[in-house]
């Protein structure tokens, strides 16, 4: 047992017993303390990460004296570790990209609970990333609504913010009080809560046929629960509140990785607690994928009506959320490998399009109006070429990480013939050109004729440069050199059973 | 004994209807509370003496307090806006 | 008149009123203010209505005209058809689980077996809920500790009074200053006061009793901390805020609080660590139906009851006074 | 449809979860929300605890060193719906301190107008 395979364990203690410091330091002590929790965990995810590809095969880690129906136990696995990697990383970012907004937004007597807040949601996102056990999973799944609905209240000083967060929260807890009835039926017949023992219980109850209705329903409550709390097609509309309105920071960790969070346990459910070819009788995956075309043609339109760059963005958000639908919904390994890869994908552009809008915002007054932001892409070069980059991405144009997920998708979809296959390239056409329909207009409203009289402009923080010129490289790495990370990740989607 | 679990059963399902359909927030949450008490008499049914002293301490005791308080508080709230209405 | 008279004394009246936040110092009294102040407050009250009326018939056209007419009506009906199906889809599913109370139910399988037949030997807890809650699946009850600090995090953020840099209050729309605090010290009730100096010590004394006793009969951390909350809750109403402070501050919550959690997760990180590497942890288990036996289970369960009592105790704070 | 009489229990967990479901989603008052919220993780816990229980079996604490299977219920339920109580204690408060706020802000506990008024006031 060497010592780098306890690093998940030490990383999820860590953030925890982080959030709980950070709410006694003060304001600026608490953004040192955070900053070196984030960058330990995320030393530590890619060593472990290095360690799992070296060796090639996941490995158990027993949390307590004893072994795995008993206790608890996380498994380590080269997608989970690339996922915590990736987590802890934009995390890092998008709070250096946010930062003087954090300290402008709230109290300075309570600007150290935001940094409480982030850890536990970094904390809480690592769990669901390594939990190999569903009532863990359902725990830490509250710890992540909580969390997230605090981001979005911490503006309370604008109504708009309340208002988006309560209509959140309440529809978050719809969706892990499904999760939980999920759950308790599962645990009724089958007898465990650990997710190998349930998959060989269900495969059994699959072949005998014995509670077929019950299983039928938990994929339907799974599928549902998790649905609503990743703000998929029909269940999305907390979305643009909750993301339009939040801090800077708080609106690029929300979009870009806790929605991931709960996509991943649902991944994580399907493939190895149900199994995909349960899922695939049950035709779950037929569903998914509606929702998922659904998300992307709807979620695209809605945003090219919107008059407000926040809401714009969010709106793009559930039109990606509707991709990686997409992919789920194909039902094959490859399919999953490319949901896989448009979540880290668009975990790397989101957060990037925000921190850009939270430039302009400072350069036009704080207002994030079409009308107020023209040509703030002038005012603040970084801010405007790094909100090009990420529509660029966004749309899929080659040589950004955009065009790797599509390429994935698409080959995805050809592999599988039927129907389905027509469906889903015609969905990504017509996405494609929605995406293009509202980045570019919104990019030549940032690019031409800016206003003549001097806007109250905030000196922008070296923080947030080093944020966007990281973003920049990144996304031109995962552009340009991504083949080892589709390598990692289809080694990871083999390892994952 | 079956019957007096019905009764409490029963007793239950009335409390849920009864809160969805009255109009008045005092009489849901005093309903509310009676709900956790019963709740409490079931976790014992069901042979989980833990859960019947957490439910009675936690969620027939705090819970319904915060609900109070809440009431209260919105109604301070009435009072000061009117005192500060008066004043300027 | 007589009926009137003894009406106004029952409880119930005093319980409406208490919640309706009358404040008339006296109400059994006859004198002549009180009724002036009563009259003046009905009129200032139909003034009210009159105002919140009229904001709500526009509010009303306001949303008629947005076309929310249909909206409405097809969302109640949405809503009742989900609430249909979903009982008629559950039933269904219920009536082909396991029967209720069989034992050869799936549940009751190899998992259940060890926890009783060893759970004693290996957590030495008599009460195997609290030994399989703080031994066995001890990863929950840390991520469920922390549940209930973000909760109390969140609440602080948005009901704490924001006080500056420099101590003052610092005025924020919509909250009242510090003057209107005489409207949180309560009428000190001579009848609430006595019996809370009877009560207070008795439960405090049981809540702590259930908190040590957790691993040997039922209760345990949470339970206990939310009966010495009630206790601290019940003190706070009967003697007011200026009491409290003397032994419980908004710096008491942090630090005891932050103490409490963090030799939490240090107690379990050294427990999870020697188990994961499989090296022997050397805490005694002691004879069970001790106190101090079932090794770390005695000291969590203290933590715990800390936390959720200031936890609780500040959940009542906030929402009173939105300060300590 | 025996069966549901078998297990009557959870027919009434289940009918007390789509009454709160319900409440929660039909009703434009916030704190009737919180207490449709309320009864359904109660109705979810009640569905979940009644799973452990097996007739004629005792609480599991173990007395005067009887430790066979056949003396007690099963442990497990139990202990995960404790950790549930405690979750929607804290999630109530948070729900309630946030009505506060709103009611600070709007002076309405109507969750439809306090949108409407909302959309009109500009941040």
């Amino acid at each position: 047992m060497n010592l780098v395979q306890n690093f998940p364990f030490l990383s999820i203690i860590l953030t925890l017993s982080g959030g709980v410091v950070c709410s006694v330091l003060k304001g600026s002590n608490a953004r040192k303390y955070c900053y070196f929790v984030l960058t330990s965990v995320l030393v530590g995810s890619l060593l472990t990460m290095a360690y799992v590809l070296s060796t090639g095969e996941s490995y158990v880690y027993m949390m307590g004296h004893f072994p795995a129906p008993w206790g608890n136990e996380i498994r380590v696995g080269v997608l989970e570790t690339i996922m915590a990697s990736l987590f802890s990383g934009i995390m890092l970012l998008s709070l250096m990209g946010g930062m003087h907004h954090i300290f402008e937004d709230t109290e300075d007597t309570k600007s150290n609970l935001y940094f409480t807040l982030v850890s536990l949601l970094s904390a809480s996102l690592l769990a669901l990333v390594y939990t190999n056990d569903l009532f863990t999973g359902y725990v830490f799944v509250e710890i992540n609504t909580i969390a997230s609905c605090a981001l979005v209240m911490i503006r309370y000083r604008s109504g708009k913010a309340l208002v988006a967060t309560v209509r959140y929260l309440f529809m978050s807890l719809l969706g892990s009080g499904l999760f939980l009835i999920g759950i308790t039926i599962l645990y009724d017949i089958t007898g465990h809560l650990l997710m190998e023992n349930i998959a060989q219980s269900v495969s059994v109850l699959f072949q005998t046929g014995t509670y077929a209705f019950p299983l039928s329903v938990v994929v339907v409550l799974f599928s549902m629960g998790l649905a609503i709390k990743s703000a998929c097609f029909p269940f999305h509309t907390w979305l643009p509140g909750a993301h339009g309105n939040a801090t800077v920071s708080s609106s690029s960790i929300l979009s870009g990785l806790v929605l991931k969070g709960y996509i991943f346990l649902l991944i994580k459910i399907f493939y190895r607690v149900i199994g995909m070819n349960i899922i695939f009788h049950e035709r779950a995956t037929n569903v998914l994928f509606i929702f998922g075309v659904f998300a992307m043609i709807i979620g695209s339109i809605k945003a090219i009506q919107e008059k407000d760059l926040k809401r714009m963005l969010a709106y793009s958000s559930v039109a990606q959320i509707g991709y990686i639908f997409l992919g789920i919904g194909l039902g094959t390994e490859a399919g999953i490998a490319a949901a896989c890869l448009h979540i880290i994908v668009h975990a790397i552009t989101k957060p990037m399009l925000f921190t850009a809008c939270g430039g302009f915002m400072d350069v036009s007054g704080g207002s994030k109006k079409f009308s107020d932001i023209q040509g703030a892409g002038l005012r603040d070069k970084l801010s405007g070429i790094a909100f090009i980059v990420g529509a660029m991405s966004m749309i899929g144009i080659p040589f950004f990480a955009g065009f790797i997920s599509k390429v994935y998708l698409t080959t995805a979809a050809i592999e599988y013939s039927s129907i389905k296959t027509v469906v889903a390239l015609a969905a990504l056409a017509i996405s494609t050109l929605l995406n293009a329909c509202y980045y570019i207009p919104a990019m030549l409203v940032l690019f031409t004729h800016p206003k003549t009289e001097k806007v109250h402009t905030h000196p922008r923080s070296k923080e947030m440069s080093l944020s966007l010129y990281i973003f920049i490289g990144l996304n031109f790495l995962m552009g340009c050199f991504s083949q080892p990370i589709v390598n990692a990740v289809i080694q990871g989607i083999a390892m994952f059973r | 004994m079956n019957l007096f679990v019905m009764l409490l059963c029963l007793f239950l399902i009335l409390c849920a209807i009864s809160v969805a359909l009255t109009k008045d927030i005092l009489t849901s949450i005093i309903i509310y509370m009676s709900f956790s008490l019963i709740m409490c008499v079931i976790w014992i049914l069901l042979e989980s003496p833990d859960l019947a002293i957490t439910e009675a301490a936690v969620g027939a005791g705090i819970t319904t307090l915060l609900f109070f308080a809440t009431f209260k508080k919105i109604h301070l709230i009435d009072e000061e806006e009117e005192r500060a209405s008066h004043e300027d | 008149m007589k009926i009137r008279e003894d009406y106004e004394q029952v409880g119930w009246r005093k319980l409406i009123h208490w919640v309706n936040a009358d404040l008339q110092e006296d109400y059994i009294s006859k004198d002549h203010v009180i009724h002036d102040q009563l009259h003046l407050k009905e009129n200032a009250a139909q003034e009210k209505n009159k105002r919140i009326d009229e904001l709500k018939s526009s509010l009303q056209a306001l949303a008629k005209t947005h076309g929310k007419q249909w909206y409405e009506k097809s969302y109640r009906i949405f809503s009742i058809f989900v609430a249909v199906a979903m009982i008629i889809v559950l039933l269904g599913v219920v009536s082909q689980l396991p029967s209720f109370g069989d034992p050869s139910n799936p549940a009751n399988n190899e998992v259940s077996e060890r926890y009783i037949e060893s759970g004693l030997q290996e957590t030495g807890a008599v009460n195997i809920v609290a030994g399989m809650i703080l031994d066995y699946r001890a990863f929950d009850t840390l991520g469920e500790s922390h549940v209930l600090f973000i909760a109390a995090v969140s609440v602080l953020i948005l009901l704490r009074m924001d006080y500056g840099s420099d101590g003052k209050l610092r005025k924020t729309k919509g909250i009242r200053d510090e003057g209107y605090d005489r409207m949180y010290e309560p009428r000190n009730d001579l009848i609430l006061q006595t019996v809370t100096r009877l009560l207070f010590p008795m439960i405090v004394l049981f809540g702590i009793y259930v908190i040590l006793n957790g691993h040997i009969s039922a209760g345990g951390g949470f339970s206990g901390g939310a009966i010495v909350g009630a206790a601290l809750i019940l003190y706070n109403n009967a003697f007011g805020f200026n009491k409290t402070k003397r032994f419980f501050t908004y710096n008491t919550f942090k630090w005891v609080s932050f103490a409490s959690l963090i030799t939490y997760a240090l107690l379990k990180t050294y427990s999870f660590y020697t188990g994961a590497n499989h090296l022997h942890s050397g805490i005694p288990l002691g004879e069970p139906g001790a106190i101090l036996s079932s090794g770390l289970i005695l000291p969590l369960n203290i933590c715990v009851g800390c936390v959720v009592a200031c936890t609780m105790y500040t959940f009542f704070t906030m929402f009173r006074k939105g300060g300590m | 449809m025996i069966q549901l009489f078998i297990n009557y229990y959870e027919t009434v967990a289940v009918i007390i979860f789509s009454i709160g479901f319900t409440t929660m989603l039909l009703n434009r008052n916030l704190i009737k929300k919180i207490i449709g919220f309320n009864f359904m993780d109660c109705a979810i816990y009640l569905f979940l605890a009644c799973k452990g229980y097996v007739e004629g079996r005792k609480a599991p604490i173990i007395i005067d060193g009887v430790q066979s299977m056949e003396a007690y219920i099963n442990p497990v339920p139990s202990g995960l719906v404790l950790t549930g109580i405690v979750v929607s204690v804290s999630v109530t408060a948070f729900l309630l301190a946030l009505t506060i706020r709103l009611y600070y802000r709007y002076h309405t506990l109507d969750i439809e107008e306090i949108i409407v008024l909302s959309k009109k006031e500009e941040d």
